[in-house]
């Protein structure tokens, strides 16, 4: 059994200000699916963030798929980027690009044929509602439909993980439920999934295995104590408490 | 990879509408210097070899022909151990008669009319040579002689062509400078305005050599626009200035008409600030990237 | 009774792409508080844009306390704005200025003197829990925080109108409802409010009239057939149908 | 309402840090050119109503002082009827003999030796003058006249110099025209960048005069900024051009010492470029904002 990503003992602080995560340690085992929740500036994108290499953590170790990615020179991180897919909270499309190029992008830096681009892109945006938006750019879309090109970037290359913020704040219950069946299906391919959300409905319904961030540490799944959901075989993240004991 | 439609359109930000536009202006002034630059060269060129060196030394009529002679062989000797004297050399008495025709007449030629000795010198002004020194040293041995310093002025104003070849210089230097700087400043504001779109390339796993690429392509045919816009303009006020030159008739600069080899330096400006701008992009953008996630 | 907001047979396309919307006929009373829902891309964000005029019409007419919009001139619009407030749906913070200036910046620019500023920004970035990050810029703030900046900025000046889009999507239920109370201290004191959201929770919890935005009209309240709050005598919207009859 | 603490700071974008160094850039040239125009002024001063417009003409000496006598009176009642001619005045004996005692030492003012007549005349060049007129027309008069022009070569050098004094002026218009084209270009620049941060500014309540205010005082500071770097790099060049155009002793350029009208204009630069940043940001912003919500 892989973990895919592992924290020891990781803390993080901003410039001079106080420390927003302290002392997370957790493993996250490959084809894994957990809600990240937490209070609003609880460090929940901090954590993600951590997690998809745009942070440095201030202290502690951190691996993706193995490797302590301290260690990783610049040039390697193209690599290792591609194997992962990010929904970032607030979308950060790019605004002088299309929904389609916006969604072809990861393909087209790993040099994937036009036509298979056009191929996968219109199918994945048609399944998220957007088939009539293809040429729109951002900007003139509205926020539910930016959130769903969003998903769709990260999920286009078929990403060994996907890291998803706040991806349903924008849509309505229907969609959002489209959207988790979409997480589920890659997460049946193998995808390991981690999703900060605030929405309590899509927790309850999924009921997956939660990471609760308080006072800047991962407690054992609130609201939710059996984490790992009981007679379910998914594997499941082994939390350690503060001084890194597996709870 | 494709560039044309695979590519990441960078957009059109203000920024770089601009930039063509200061790149043309900078391959604008740099034609036009590299065309003074070339006049000036042939002025100078004209000039030069010629009266600029020559010194003219007369010795006033006397009384009596031997002394004159012996005046003349003095002034010759004197003369030959002088820092800077290249040659001097007594003009015969008929071709000062020649000199002084237009003002004395037939009489000139008539051996009853006492004729001043004319001595021709050539200096050369780089060893040092300076007419007060000549004037100096002669007075003594010749009270009342007269020292007509051909190049006095004449240096004076090579000196003033040579200041403005310097400064010709100096200006294609400051040009090519000033085009860096401006591409320098220009693809930071670029890297600025697209650090989003930059960051996001790297987290689908773009390499740094991918978005270099963009910029470095974007900003050779932007530094290629204004250097066509650049000398579109320059080569028409080149031409437009040669013919006022020649209407105007200045004698000074006759050969405004400029040679083949300095049309071709000036039409190097095109590819060269294409270059600058390209090389200078590549280089500011690999080395930002560097510093980003 | 005085209409604060009325459309009649107001009609919206962008460019040249189908209606957005088509005949819209309301008229909101001044004080009344109403939810405007609909599927993601239904036309919400758009409604509200014309009715906080960063939009114009294609068709229609629409007047803002009482006075038809496409006959105010240029120069008379700071002051109509100024008794109108709006939370945008992606915030729309200034990146260059600290949480205190985004929400002080309504009060500036009529000209408010500093020290009273700086006592009401305080108070109301306090109570929205934000005291510790009053001088932080909008980059530096976690999703939910700039949210509450956002609504801060959109309530400082105490204006006749709130338009708030999504006001809730990046903050957890125990901050919604806080929220919520604001808005409903602010329709005490009479301002107008309109919240569009996807948050059925909070329809349910506050049953408060709904506007329900489909197929490019607004149709009688869905799923809270009683549009006004039966027995509590607070002004509602009276909907009218497309062709213009009060239902 | 305070400009200070209370108002909008519009943030330090590139396409701002980037203009006031291109002002610095105009100024610097204007300076120069301003500077340049002065000297040049000066030079043409001193030539224009010297020797420019001064001929020379001798008659060369026949066999009889009465014929040389009829000559000269033949040839000025000629001169007088010719256009251009403003004054031609025969010299007398002695002032001949001075002329010539260079040549001729002593026995120049001997009446034993007989002299040419040298008639000193005056033209005004504008008038038409050509002086090949004057030995067309003299010629037969007077075979074997000589006449010499001595504004020839020197009218050839001061259209020179006027015509680098009109290439300074087109500079100094060109570098006001390229200010504020800089300008417009920057502020819309600017405006793109800030689109958001106006928008955001109307929505709550801000006066379009309110917005523009932000943007001229910041262009104007701009401005301001920029011409003081540039004027802080001309005056030492300029003082570097002076020192560097003494010792190397250009008589032609003998006044590099700029006047103090010189200076006062050359400073007048500083004010000038930030007054055309300002109107010109002024204007370009209150024209976009009423296009915009
Ligand atoms: N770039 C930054 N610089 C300084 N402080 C930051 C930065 N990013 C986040 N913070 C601070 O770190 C804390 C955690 O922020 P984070 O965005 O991780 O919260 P969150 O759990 O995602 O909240 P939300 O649910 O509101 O999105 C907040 O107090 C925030 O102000
Ligand atoms: N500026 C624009 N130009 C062109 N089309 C636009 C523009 N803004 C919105 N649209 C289109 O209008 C439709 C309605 O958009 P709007 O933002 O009003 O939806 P919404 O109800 O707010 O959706 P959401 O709940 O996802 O925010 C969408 O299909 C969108 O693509
Ligand atoms: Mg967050
Ligand atoms: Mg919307």
């Amino acid at each position: 059994m892989t973990d895919v990503v592992s924290f020891e003992n990781v803390g993080l602080r901003y410039g001079l200000g106080p420390e927003v995560l302290r002392d997370i340690s957790l493993n996250l085992e490959a084809g894994s699916f957990h809600f990240l929740i937490g209070a609003s500036g609880a460090g929940k994108s901090s954590l993600l963030r951590l997690m998809y290499l745009a942070q440095r953590p201030s202290r502690g170790l951190i691996s993706l798929f193995g490797r302590d990615i301290s260690t990783v020179p610049r040039r390697e991180l193209p690599a290792l980027r591609r194997r992962i897919g990010v929904v970032f909270q607030n979308f950060r499309l790019l605004p002088q690009l299309s929904a389609f190029d916006n969604v072809a992008l990861p393909l087209r830096v790993v040099g994937v044929k036009q036509s298979e681009i056009r191929r996968h892109v219109e199918e994945l945006l048609t399944w998220v509602g957007l088939r009539d938006h293809l040429d729109a750019k951002p900007a003139t879309l509205s926020g539910g439909q930016q959130q769903r090109v969003a998903i769709a970037r990260a999920v286009i290359s078929r990403p060994k993980i996907l890291f998803a913020d706040e991806p349903t704040g924008n849509v309505d219950n229907q969609i959002a439920a489209r959207i988790l069946h979409l997480f589920d299906e890659l997460n049946k391919l193998g995808t390991t999934i981690v999703i900060a959300t605030h929405n309590e409905a899509l927790i309850r319904k999924t009921r997956r295995p939660v990471l609760h961030l308080e006072d800047g540490v991962v407690r054992s799944a609130a609201g939710d104590e059996d984490a790992g959901t009981p007679g379910d075989d998914k594997p499941a993240a082994r939390l350690a408490t503060e001084n890194g004991r597996p709870a | 990879m494709a560039i044309g439609r695979g590519a990441i359109p960078f957009g059109h930000d203000d920024a770089s509408r601009f930039l063509p536009w200061m790149l043309a202006f900078m391959v604008y002034l740099a034609a036009l210097a590299v065309a003074g630059l070339f006049i000036l060269a042939d002025v100078t060129d004209k000039f030069d070899r010629g009266i600029e060196n020559t010194l003219t030394i007369q010795i006033p009529v006397s009384e009596s022909v031997l002394s004159d002679d012996r005046k003349v062989a003095a002034v010759l000797a004197r003369l030959r151990r002088t820092l800077g004297i290249e040659r001097a050399d007594a003009l015969g008495r008929s071709e000062v008669s020649d000199l002084l025709r237009p003002w004395l007449g037939a009489t000139a030629a008539s051996d009853q009319l006492p004729l001043p000795r004319v001595i021709d010198v050539t200096v050369d002004r780089s060893k040092g040579f300076r007419a007060q020194n000549v004037r100096d040293a002669l007075e003594p041995i010749v009270p009342g002689i007269v020292i007509d310093d051909h190049g006095a002025w004449l240096g004076d104003f090579l000196r003033a062509v040579r200041g403005a070849e310097m400064m010709a210089i100096a200006v294609v230097f400051l040009i090519c400078l000033i085009t860096v700087i401006m591409v320098i400043f220009t693809t930071r504001t670029g890297l600025g305005l697209h650090r989003e779109t930059i960051e996001i390339m790297h987290f689908v796993g773009a390499r740094d050599s991918y978005v270099a690429r963009q910029f470095a392509l974007r900003f050779s045919l932007m530094g290629l626009k204004g250097a066509l816009i650049g000398i579109a303009l320059a080569v028409p006020s080149l031409l437009l200035l040669s013919v006022i030159a020649k209407n105007s008739g200045i004698g000074l600069i006759p050969d405004f008409d400029l040679t083949t080899v300095a049309w071709i330096s000036i039409g190097a400006t095109v590819p060269a600030s294409s270059l600058i701008a390209m090389m200078t992009a590549r280089a500011t953008v690999i080395k930002s990237l560097t510093q980003m996630v």
